[in-house]
């Protein structure tokens, strides 16, 4: 897998916590990654389908360098989006696309989460790879 | 009095860790935990008894008939009743009084009261029989104390053929009056059906002495196997049921030109039924025969009054009133942190809690929220879980609001 | 190929004495033996992982939830189907195609193909919607050589919409030409349920293949638990479908103004699910899978055909042609002796026989008779077994014949 | 119990054999022990409900005696009513209400038989007992 220096330090750091608690407390602190997507901007297109709580996200593709915006009333599900801006915010169009979910299997995150808590992480990075790809067509 | 520790003992699921911590289930109002003898008969039952019932000669099928129907005789002796027909749970029960009592009975016209503290399966199949044949539905308001509004009640009867009323909420725990219900109905010439899927297994229950028509209840919330209910009937209404669904066991004859039906409960229970479950719940309801619910009950609502206490002192909302006859059931809401989020915190320490909407929406639009993180207790239960749970809700507090 | 021998040490049952003998299990097509692999499973989920499913967020109700989810996946992939609604069992599976399907598509003056060789879970449901919808049923005539009368169907299916037939039936055995009658249904617009609660337990079935709209079958009489059972459909027709039985999880919404549904196949498995029973049932699938059901098929049947002519040569009635894909299914008569009598005795040494109508009258009184004994195999059964019954009637109808 | 010395004899008899499939032989043999009422008077009044098989019953109390007729497509069946037959044909109509189905019990034959016939065994008893009230009332 094609990760970033930084993805790969994130991945190893989650998979040293034992800990299920010490763990979501990582989650947590990653949701001031994200690069907030207003409230006011939460609409039926960006909503992510699946999740219990209001899940939000937007995708564009300036110069084939991604840039990821997200929001959710979650702290839960926000940390998930703050990995993923650390995954995909910033980076080649073409590298996004080459990812998987597998890098949060491996963080050992998904499952920390409840089923409908990890179907939502794939909903969102469903929804962001096929955003991804509509952009870069 | 059986100490809890020993009580405790019957139930293999309380050995359980999660992430390394000692499970502590206070999800009972979803489904409660079963003792060692359900799952020891029904694992007898599979492996040395196993048969289709009814109707058959060999010793398998004897003691499988045996074993099915003794859940109806141990049924009609717990909650004193005439008829129990035995379905896969409170939902179906519901939905079979909709289809073989409402769709016989109910003409374009008739109205039904419910109650906005329903559980969702005490509102659609009604929504849906309403839409089909025209019937008005009338829902009771809950008021700010969390009771029914008898008031409105009183003036909503008038013409009414049915009432369907929960007996006690799966959100508030709040015990509903249904003497009084019962009562006024009768008064009216309405027909009365009492949800009881979170009252039969926190109550001892006389259905004949409340005089409600009808009354759904679940094995599975009372220490019973998953997929059996049941629905218990008065004489007068039995009689006016008409099939529901077709098929095998339910029928005296079948010809090409039409069929005759069963005159008892069998007439309801169409196909292969739920033997080994039957089986199950019997030892289940054995089980709750032995249990002194009285002390046990009054046991467990001590703690959930504490708790309640000890949420408002943290600045939590507590959706409930805990009254002597309500259950151990503790809803409520932190001001800004969002539910699920605490629901999996708690579950990193083995904390088993349910959030949301508890399929009682109409409850929760009337006190204007979208759902609660919900607390229930049940008999095996110990006051020490429950101050370990404020113990760790109050580091996550801490560590995370 | 597994011994057979090896095969029956996964069914603790089978070590059962009955008054002092061996059991020797014959009423299979009533309903099957558990491997421990089920046994097992079932007592697994009860002491570590029992809760309810769906939208929650603790350990122990992801776990059941994926347990529960599992069942469908395997039983799609076993199948292969896009859309599996878990249910009671065949009966309610039925049911739900003439309540959620039926009532949305059919009107007034429409005509639905049934055949004589149905099981009454296939008859008494399509009498109750055209007894309330005012539909035709017509019945497709099972011939003198036990086959259904083709040029007779094929005359019956203009201007009929649903065509519903046993797969193989349950009191002769006989496997219908499915292919056939879903190739002519088509070419005239029909839809199609099988009846596959005999056919599920004994072949591979490739649903999407055969082109079927619905196919109806039972856990209990493929290795599974009671109380569960499937409905496949396909996209067509499961777009077509309306909400049957209201409650939990079926919705999306709800509020006192009306409800929205869920979009997938749990919009048609209203309350609690059966948990217990689909993690059951999932290892029944397992163990199914890991047989080679054609090698098994063909032993059992084997045997069957031996019977048949032992029986024969007795003096018995055998109602059965034990064509290669036929169940390995013997139904016979003595010309004197009564039936039950008969399945006393047999019980008095262990065998384990069904007599009378089977749920199957139709076909009985155009056989003009009122009942049969019947011995049904399954993969667990030896030829052995066969032998001895043979040897015990024999003695049997010397002492009292 | 008041047993008639036949009975109790009969009742002897059975518990004296271990092997299931000898007391259904036994059972068999008394079916010739049966006052035979002709098929032709079967009708809904003789009918026992409740048995899977066709069994019918008469009883007439002359002079306070018992006499009892009986009929099965069963020969099981008919083996009980021999049973049934030895226990009151001929008594007194008193001594014959003053009987239970206990002594079918001790007997150990109803065990040997499926809940449905045994029922039926019972619901035979209750019919002639109703019967033999009735006519002496
Ligand atoms: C052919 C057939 N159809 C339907 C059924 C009904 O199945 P169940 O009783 O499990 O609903 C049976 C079994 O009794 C059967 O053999
Ligand atoms: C008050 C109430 N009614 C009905 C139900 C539905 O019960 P089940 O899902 O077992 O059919 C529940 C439980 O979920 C309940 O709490």
């Amino acid at each position: 897998m094609n990760y970033s220096a930084e993805l790969l330090e994130l991945i190893e750091e989650f998979q040293d916590i034992d800990d299920k608690m010490e763990r979501l407390e990582m989650v947590f602190d990653l949701a001031d990654e994200v690069n907030l997507l207003p409230v006011e901007q939460w609409c039926d297109t960006t909503r992510v389908q699946g999740c219990q709580s209001e899940a939000h996200v937007k995708v564009e593709v300036l110069d084939s360098e991604v840039n990821f915006y997200a929001g959710a009333d979650s702290k839960l599900v926000q940390g998930l989006m703050g990995i993923l801006t650390m995954a995909i915010h910033g980076a080649k169009a073409d590298l996004v696309l080459s990812l998987t979910p597998e890098f949060a299997t491996e963080m050992g995150i998904l499952n920390s989460l409840s089923p409908s808590r990890s179907n939502g992480f794939r909903n969102m990075f469903d929804k962001v790879m096929t955003e991804v790809k509509q952009q870069v067509d | 009095m059986i100490e809890v520790k020993i009580l405790r003992e019957d139930f293999p699921i309380l050995q359980r860790e999660i992430n390394g911590y000692p499970l502590v289930y206070l999800d009972n109002a979803a489904t409660t935990q079963k003792p060692n003898s359900v799952i020891d008969a029904m694992n007898d039952y599979y492996s040395n008894s196993n048969a289709n019932v009814h109707r058959a000669v060999h010793t398998l099928a004897g003691e499988a008939t045996e074993g099915y129907e003794s859940c109806r005789r141990a049924l009609k002796s717990r909650f004193n009743a005439n008829k129990a027909i035995i379905t896969s749970g409170t939902t179906e029960a519901i939905n079979l009084v909709a289809h073989a009592w409402g769709r016989a009975n109910l003409s374009d016209g008739d109205a039904i009261i419910l109650t906005e503290m329903e559980h969702h399966s005490d509102i659609v199949p009604w929504q849906m029989l309403a839409q089909e044949m025209n019937i008005e539905l009338r829902y009771v308001p809950v008021q700010k104390d969390l009771t029914l509004d008898m008031e409105l009640f009183e003036a909503a009867i008038k013409g009414a053929k049915l009432v369907c009323v929960v007996h006690i909420s799966n959100v508030l725990g709040v015990c509903n009056p249904v003497e009084k219900i019962v009562e006024i109905a009768k008064q009216n010439g309405a027909r009365v059906l009492l949800d009881a899927a979170q009252s039969a297994p926190h109550q001892e229950i006389n259905f004949e002495q409340i005089g409600a028509d009808f009354m759904a209840f679940s094995a599975h919330k009372m220490c019973g196997p998953t997929g059996i209910g049941a629905l218990l009937v008065n004489d007068e209404s039995f009689d006016e049921m008409q099939p529901f669904m077709g098929g095998g066991d339910m029928i005296e004859t079948v010809s090409i030109h039409g069929s005759t039906y069963q005159k008892n409960e069998q007439k309801f229970e169409a196909g292969t039924p739920r033997i080994a479950e039957a089986i199950g719940w019997t030892e289940a309801i054995k089980w709750l025969n032995s249990v002194d619910i009285k002390i046990e009950h009054k046991r467990i609502l001590e703690s959930a009054r504490w708790l309640s206490g000890e949420l408002r002192r943290m600045g939590m909302t507590v959706y409930g009133r805990h009254d002597d006859n309500d259950a151990a059931v503790v809803s409520f809401l932190h001001p800004t942190m969002n539910s699920e989020d605490l629901a999996h915190l708690l579950d990193a320490r083995g904390f088993a809690v349910r959030t949301g909407h508890h399929c009682a929406q109409p409850l929760l639009d009337r006190l204007e929220i979208s759902g609660t993180v919900r607390v229930s207790l049940y008999f095996y239960n110990t006051h020490d879980e429950v101050v370990s749970f404020v113990n760790y809700l109050e580091e996550i507090l801490e560590r995370f609001a």
